[in-house]
């Protein structure tokens, strides 16, 4: 559930482009310390992994929140308009994070803390978060009792399967693929033959692939096991949509809801109006609250407008939240230097983590000491500048971001948390002994106001290592599909990658699983390494989430340090703001932005 | 027949009898039987502030022939990336710590907030660029407005027809919108999006499409001009004489409409400048890291140089503002040297 | 009475009975390339009733010595010495005010060019009416009915209809007895009449001279006519004043000027004139070379590197010394009386025809 | 008048056909595929012929073109996002909205920006042009003429960030600029529109002051206004209701020509200010391939610019009656 769409970050890219102020930009020393402290909690928090919960957590209703009272209305400034309203269509984060109001799944990512950075994961709709006996192959799942849609008809297993095969239809093609292609036990996207025309002209998946004996009843058959179906359904690409109220490509502007809240108008580009669903039962819900009677969304609200709305606190702005909205780069430390200011704001992780990847379809890049020289020599605080500085980007170590089940604070393989420019000298020394110095380097990069500033800054410290940089522009739109070529010229390239849930299985595999290698897919630098796979495979089959963990990030370090396919580049961070009468407010990692689903009106 | 004293005028119009010659005015003749061109320069040089102002064009084109020799000697170049070799001068946003943009003895203009470029030289080469574009285009839609314009006043008929409805189309263009949605696709023309692309391919790209729209007013005002050189006697001597039509463009014509080319270009060259800067600001022209002036515009406009460092802004606006001013002031001077008659 | 001529800068008293003095007048414009003396030393008298004619090349100061009367020059470039007296009253240092007052009410003006000289935008009928409201206070619908009057009084047919007419609507004529009209709206004193029919036809021309004549009767005022054609004048005017490169070089009455001219540049104006009565194999004979810059004008006798008579004269007087017009019937040539009477009679005459 | 009201409309339409001819084979020159674009994750070629596909845009140009054609006349309801009524331009790619409504709903914005700073660069620049002809030769003239040559030769690209950086992030004297219609917030309209009026003003009215100012006094030199002096007309009557009504010809020109291309897009001013109008939709339209609403914006704003002209003509002969519209 995160914007670990690639096209959705090209876009957005292109977006921020336009003068957004994504591109952040802080004031001189506006470091508010304290970067120790945050490892700390960051460290405990690698113990902190995601548990699989079971029917009793996923029990409605969910847990009070302390203090809450109902009533009123929230107005909700965003920046960017939601796209899709279809389930099967969402992917991006901000979509995501509206929808958890209006749209539920089989599952859903509970918080157990109020803070937003804890969960497990416990059956929405379902009973549980899943069961299956065979170490994940076959998923069971029985849907709860008086769930029902806007209509007030009952949710039932034909929606849900309605709502799987209709994402083989040619019409969905921005919202998660891991169901379809563990259905069809197809990398890429050849999950599509399946099921060519979804289930509109009569054909369905036989049951032995997904099976809804009765209306309460699903069950999904795999080839191989997927441990991580729970967590895969807990996005909301994979919500419910309804059989009856299916209108194909038109259930992109008018879906049929069945969370706390309903959608009474949706202008794009515009405005959202939401209003309390009254055949949403809350006792099925261990996930939602539905204390405000009204949300009024308007779109296009850049990020230092609704942050000065909600500094100054005029009457309407103290409830006023945005749950996309950053504090904007130039009021960053007014705001963090203001005790007053700061209580109202809450911060942290975006999912995504920069990384530098290394083609190693190139022969030249296929020399270790190569590689390792990039590592050393390759600046990161370029990034970290052109995204805003220390408040908006922490200088990574492995690919394992903060927010990922396995994070570990102390790894830093290129010491690039005290050399953020690089060590050329280190570099140098290195190509000399690979007898490379001068060598091409092509570097590719993403043409837009951030790649542009990163990029010039990269390569010049590459140049100083003593490669020969060769920048080349890749339109934003494109990016990615012309990095994800298998044959393309770039040596180096920057991506940034997303888990879709905090597990590092939405990481490592998709990145780095040599037999993922195709144009179009993720494994960027190219990498196979039997290793790499086996160990893929191994972890992969690891029923237990907090072991898992631990694994992945084994292979992580392994992959950073010894392999040197990629070079992380930083890690995604934001601060948000809410007005003063608004309850309830906490940063949930895994939505990456403000918990909509708890907010009051104090 | 008598054309009273412009009393109005004040008069610089002496001017008898007979209709003004394009290339003598009797009163030249009476004087001292002077060449218009060296009429010309003497008004020019007469004309103070079209001497200054020709001074400062003349030095902006001059640093700008000179950027690499200028940067050797101040030991710097617009490439640095100063954020990461002197790190102690930036925070992490890349904003100067020291007051002013971080102008110091170092850094004569400061530095450059995000990847802390030198301004100085940033800024000259940024000129150089700018220049070297809009000289070209000038060059360029100059000679097809002379080609153009000369053939349809020359030939009249259907090719007049044909490039005057040409030249009317092409006025009804949304230049901007065209400019930006014509970019790619004539850089497109030169390389595949897979490969880079060269300075050079944007450069030439950001010549033809101001080219392509730059055109049509000189075109129109020289056909007009041919178009009333034909009836001329002179040019009908020629023609009569049998002199091929060539020879009479050339021999006849051409020099004839010496005038309004000139004045025309100078006119032009500096709305090329903020056409081609206005691009890069809109990042469909020059990006980082190749030195444009546009393209400091672009950086100028940011939050990041908003709301820390006004100071940069400064510098590409200023030189800008100087030198437009200047080339507009010369283009007075030189369209008064020509014609003096026209009203200020 | 003729034309008082006395010596250049001859105070005149106020009550000489002159209704027009122009003495000692100066006028010299500031432009780019140096000053300009377009009139330099003028004087002349003028009665009520009578009519001057100007003559001259284009540039010999005609037309600015009378913009100056109406001060009409823009005052940041022009420099005005010497007196302007209109009934007493000294013009070059009369305030704007005054001046206005003056303008279009005593004093008016034709234009050579009706075309141009009559606004565009707005009709003719208002634009005649204008200066009647302005000087009469009269009413818009009084001010109206004067002008249709006007308009009908200088010929124009159907008045009424026409008066709320563009002057682009008008035929060329039309437009200089709409002119004649607007300048006669207020019933002047004095009318400058600056080539009124140059722009002209000939058929249209003779009506229009003879409708200014009809109205001179009428009226009563003054004419200054400006004109370089001196058939037109010879049938216009009583008294006749040739200028030369800012300065008269000939005055008389009309019959004196052109019957026994005394000046080179009057024998060459009438030299380059065709008559209808003269042999046709007969040249004619054109002033050689041109008008001088009045930016750097020539030592002695202006008209000296033009003249051919220039090496009758004693010396070299004619490039040192700048001959005098006397009073009354006179010429500013060195050439004595006696041989300005012989060349005309021996030399001139018989080309003349 | 109504036959040049046909003839003039005719002539543009033959422009504006022209100009969607051309910009439908620019956009066939683009290096970008929207398919790329909308197929997002998992992107298969055949995946992109099926885009291509529900897009048309496996139909031959010609075919695209008089489809594309026959909508804007008639509507069409083959879309698959819903009706489309007449003037269609289709469903944009990216945002997936019927380009008509997009662009009425951008229209607000660029004709707020617009008109607003046409009122204050007309009576800026006029007014300062009028004094300073007024006053011609004076320190008055000389201080006006020389200030307005300075900003004339400022770019918004530099006042903009300029203005916005000193009054609005330095000082915060005024808000951010942004759009907020007049309807619902008239106060937070002005203010949001304040600033980059002013830039755009300013900019403008230094045109509009050398302008007015030259052609006040070239005017003043006409005939006919001496000849309305020598009427006895006051200095100020003869300036104001003679000279200036024939001052107003080429300023009426200009002012159809910088209307209609603003009215078009005010793409750098748009963009230098955020504001979401018709020249930051044209930005977008390029940078998404957004081959629906490029033609959509190309065609608006070229329909301004001859609409523009088509007044402009029309005001000729308001104010000349020489002028006859045929």
């Amino acid at each position: 559930m995160s914007k670990g769409g690639r096209h959705a970050y090209a876009a957005l890219s292109v977006l921020a482009a336009g003068a957004l102020v994504l591109t952040g930009c802080s004031k001189g020393g506006s470091d508010t310390g304290g970067n120790k402290k945050e490892d700390k909690e960051n460290a405990q928090r690698q113990q902190a992994t995601i548990k699989f919960g079971d029917a009793a957590d996923s029990q409605g209703p969910a847990p009070a929140v302390p203090g809450a009272k109902s009533g009123g209305t929230i107005s909700v400034p965003q920046r960017d308009s939601i796209a899709h309203l279809d389930p099967g269509q969402i992917y991006v984060s901000n979509e995501s994070q509206l929808a958890q109001l209006y749209h539920r799944g089989l599952t859903g990512f509970k918080a157990t803390s109020n803070d937003g950075k804890q969960h497990e994961v416990v059956g929405d709709l379902a009973t549980d978060a899943g069961t299956t006996t065979d170490g994940g192959k076959t998923w069971k799942y029985t849907l709860k009792d008086n769930i029902k849609w806007e209509d007030g008809s009952p949710i039932t297993s034909k929606d849900v399967r309605q709502s799987v095969e209709r994402l083989f239809a040619p019409f969905i093609n921005t919202g998660p693929t891991y169901l379809q292609q563990w259905l069809a036990n197809t990398p890429g996207a050849d999950y599509r033959k399946l099921l060519p025309d979804g289930p509109y002209k009569g054909k369905h998946l036989p049951n032995s692939i997904l099976e809804t004996p009765d209306d309460k009843t699903i069950i999904f058959h795999f080839k191989t096991a997927h441990p991580d179906l729970p967590y895969a359904l807990g996005m909301v690409g994979y919500a419910m949509v309804s059989q009856k109220g299916d209108t194909k490509e038109k259930y992109d502007k008018k879906p049929v809801t069945s969370g706390p809240y309903k959608i009474q108008s949706f202008k794009s580009g515009k405005s959202m109006v939401l209003t309390k669903n009254p055949n949403w039962d809350p006792k099925t819900d261990p996930l939602r609250h539905q204390y405000v009677d009204q949300f009024n969304i308007t779109f296009n609200q850049q990020f230092e407008d609704s942050t000065k709305a909600l500094l100054a606190n005029g009457s309407s702005d103290q409830t006023s939240v945005s749950f996309q909205n950053s504090v904007d780069a130039g009021n960053l430390s007014k705001v963090l230097s203001d005790p007053k200011m700061k209580s109202r704001t809450v911060k942290g992780y975006q999912p995504f983590v920069g990384q530098m990847n290394i083609n190693l379809s190139h022969p030249a890049m296929q020399d270790k000491k190569v590689r390792e020289a990039i590592a050393y020599a390759l600046p990161v605080s370029p990034f970290q500048r052109a995204y805003g500085g220390s408040d908006a980007m922490d200088i990574p170590g492995g690919i394992i971001s903060p927010t990922v089940s396995g994070y570990d604070p102390s790894f830093d393989p290129w010491g690039k948390k005290e050399k953020p420019a690089g060590d050329p000298a280190k570099a140098k020394k290195l190509l000399k002994e690979a007898g490379k110095v001068g060598m091409k380097l092509t570097f590719g990069y993403i043409n837009s106001q951030e790649g542009q500033a990163y990029s010039t800054a990269m390569a010049a410290g590459l140049k100083r290592a003593g490669f020969d940089v060769q920048r080349q522009e890749i339109p934003a739109e494109s990016y990615y599909d012309q990095v994800s070529k298998i044959k393309n010229n770039y040596d180096i390239f920057n991506s940034n990658w997303g888990a879709d849930w905090p597990s590092a299985s939405t990481v490592i595999p998709p990145s780095f699983d040599g037999r993922q290698i195709a144009d179009g897919a993720s494994n960027y630098s190219q990498l196979n390494d039997p290793k790499v796979n086996s160990e893929i495979d191994r972890i992969n089959k690891i029923t237990d989430p907090v072991k898992a963990a631990k694994e992945w990030e084994k292979l992580d370090k392994h992959i950073v340090k010894d392999i040197i396919s990629i070079v992380p580049t930083g890690y995604f961070k934001q601060v948000q703001i809410a007005g003063s009468k608004i309850g309830g407010l906490a940063y949930d990692d895994i939505l990456a932005g403000i918990d909509p689903r708890r907010v009051y009106i104090k | 027949m008598t054309s009273p004293i412009d009393v109005e005028d004040g008069g610089t119009s002496v001017v008898v009898d007979g209709a003004i010659q394009p290339t003598t005015t009797p009163e030249a003749k009476e004087l001292q039987g002077r060449s218009p061109g060296q009429l010309m320069w003497i008004r020019f040089k007469r004309d103070r502030t079209g001497v200054i102002s020709a001074c400062i064009v003349i030095f902006f084109f001059l640093i700008a022939a000179a950027a690499p020799l200028i940067a050797k000697l101040y030991g710097k170049n617009p490439y640095t990336v100063y954020a990461d070799e002197r790190p102690d001068l930036f925070d992490s946003a890349g904003v100067p710590v020291q007051p002013n943009g971080g102008i110091s003895g170092d850094f004569w203009f400061g530095l450059e907030p995000g990847n802390g470029y030198d301004v100085f030289t940033k800024l000259l080469y940024g000129i150089r660029t700018s220049l070297m574009i809009s000289l070209a285009v000038t060059v360029a839609t100059v000679l097809t407005g002379i080609l153009l314009g000369v053939t349809a006043g020359y030939l009249g008929g259907r090719a007049d027809y044909f490039i005057s409805r040409v030249i009317d189309f092409l006025l009804a263009f949304p230049a901007q919108l065209f400019f930006i949605a014509s970019m790619p696709v004539v850089v497109s023309l030169f390389v595949s999006p897979k490969d880079e692309t060269p300075v050079y391919v944007r450069v030439v790209a950001l010549i033809m499409v101001q080219w392509f729209l730059g055109w049509m007013s000189l075109g129109r005002i020289l056909r007009g001009t041919t178009l009333a050189l034909r009836e001329r006697e002179f040019i009908e001597a020629a023609r009569v004489s049998g002199a091929p039509p060539w020879r009479i463009i050339r021999r006849e014509i051409l020099p004839n409409v010496v005038t309004p080319i000139l004045v025309q270009g100078t006119y032009m060259l500096p709305n090329f400048v903020t056409a081609e800067a206005g691009l890069s600001f809109l990042g469909v022209g020059i990006v980082e890291p190749t030195p444009d002036w546009g393209q400091m515009f672009s950086k100028a406009s940011t939050e990041l140089v908003m709301q820390n460092d006004i100071t940069y802004m400064f510098f590409p606006g200023i030189s800008m503002i100087i030198f437009i001013v200047a080339f507009n002031l010369l283009g007075d001077s030189v369209r008064d040297a020509f014609d003096p008659k026209t009203a200020r | 009475m003729t034309t008082v001529t006395k010596e250049a800068g001859a105070p005149v008293p106020a009550d000489a009975g002159a209704f027009l003095s122009v003495r000692d007048l100066h006028v010299s414009f500031k432009t780019e390339d140096g000053v300009v003396k377009a009139v330099d030393g003028l004087s002349f008298d003028l009665e009520r009733g009578r009519t001057l004619g100007i003559v001259g090349e284009s540039g010999s100061g005609k037309s600015v010595t009378n913009l100056t009367i109406l001060g009409l020059h823009n005052p940041q470039f022009t420099t005005v010495e010497g007196e302007i007296l209109l009934e007493g009253q000294e013009l070059t240092t009369a305030r704007e005010s005054q001046l206005e007052r003056l303008r279009g009410n005593k004093v008016a003006m034709i234009f050579q060019d009706p075309l141009t000289a009559l606004s565009p935008y707005y009709t003719v009928g208002r634009q005649i009416a204008e200066p009647f409201m302005k000087h009469t206070g009269a009413s818009k619908k009084a001010a109206w009915a004067r002008a249709v009057e006007m308009l009908g009084k200088v010929g124009i047919p159907n008045p009424k209809e026409r008066a709320s007419d563009y002057p682009h609507q008008f035929s060329g004529g039309m437009r200089q007895r709409a002119m004649i009209a607007m300048a006669l709206v207020c019933d002047p004193d004095l009318l400058i009449a600056d080539e009124p029919t140059t722009a002209l036809d000939v058929t249209v021309q003779a009506q229009i001279l003879d409708l200014l004549k009809d109205l001179q009767q009428e009226f009563g005022s003054a004419i200054i006519f400006i004109t370089h054609d001196l058939g037109v004048i010879a049938d216009m005017a009583d008294d006749i004043m040739v200028m030369y490169a800012g300065g008269a070089v000939e005055r008389g009455t009309t019959a004196e000027v052109l019957r026994s001219p005394q000046h080179p540049y009057t024998w060459g104006l009438l030299n380059s004139m065709p008559r209808l009565d003269s042999d046709l194999s007969a040249p004619l004979a054109p002033i050689p070379g041109t008008p001088p810059s009045l930016l750097n004008p020539p030592s002695g006798c202006r008209f000296h590197p033009r003249c051919t008579f220039q090496d009758r004269v004693d010396g070299n007087r004619c490039v040192t010394e700048r001959p005098l017009l006397a009073p009354d019937r006179a010429s500013a040539c060195h050439l004595t009386a006696e041989q300005k009477h012989t060349i005309f009679v021996e030399e001139i005459r018989p080309r003349l025809g | 008048m109504l036959r040049f009201l046909v003839r003039r409309s005719l002539g543009a339409l033959v422009i504006l056909i022209l100009l969607s001819i051309v910009a439908f084979l620019l956009f066939f020159g683009m290096p970008r595929d929207p398919a790329l674009l909308m197929c997002g994750k998992g992107c298969t070629p055949a995946n992109i012929a099926n885009i291509h596909h529900v897009l048309g845009l496996d139909k031959s140009i010609p075919e695209q073109y008089w489809i594309f054609l026959h909508n804007l006349v008639l509507g069409s309801n083959d879309f698959a996002q819903g009706p489309c009524p007449a003037p269609c331009f289709g469903y944009s790619y990216h945002t997936n909205e019927q380009v008509w409504a997009t662009l009425m709903d951008r229209l607000p914005t660029t004709l707020s920006l617009t008109l607003g700073g046409a009122v204050c660069f007309l009576i800026l620049g006029l007014g300062t042009g009028l004094i300073a002809a007024w006053k011609r030769g004076t320190l008055v003239d000389k201080t006006f003429t020389a200030g307005a040559m300075v900003i004339s030769s400022m770019q918004i690209y530099f006042l903009g960030p300029l203005a916005l950086a000193i009054l609005v992030y330095q000082t915060h004297i005024f808000d951010k600029p942004a759009y907020n219609p007049i309807s619902n917030d008239p106060v937070g309209w002005f203010t949001g529109l304040i600033v980059p009026w002013v830039v755009l003003s300013t900019i403008f009215a230094s045109q509009y002051t050398r302008m007015s100012r030259s052609s006040m006094i070239e005017q003043l030199q006409e005939e006919h206004v001496r000849t309305a002096r020598a009427k006895g007309m006051s200095s100020r009557y003869v300036f104001f209701r003679y000279a200036w009504r024939g001052s107003l010809i080429p300023i009426i020109t200009i002012f159809g020509i910088d209307l209609g291309s603003l009215l078009g897009g005010a793409i750098i001013t748009e963009y230098t200010f955020g504001l979401p109008g018709l020249g930051r939709l044209a930005v977008d339209a390029v940078s998404f391939s957004d081959l629906p609403l490029l033609l959509g914006v190309m065609l608006f704003s070229a329909t301004m610019i001859l609409l523009c002209n088509i007044v402009v003509d029309a005001a000729y002969a308001f104010i000349d009656p020489r002028v006859r519209l045929a």
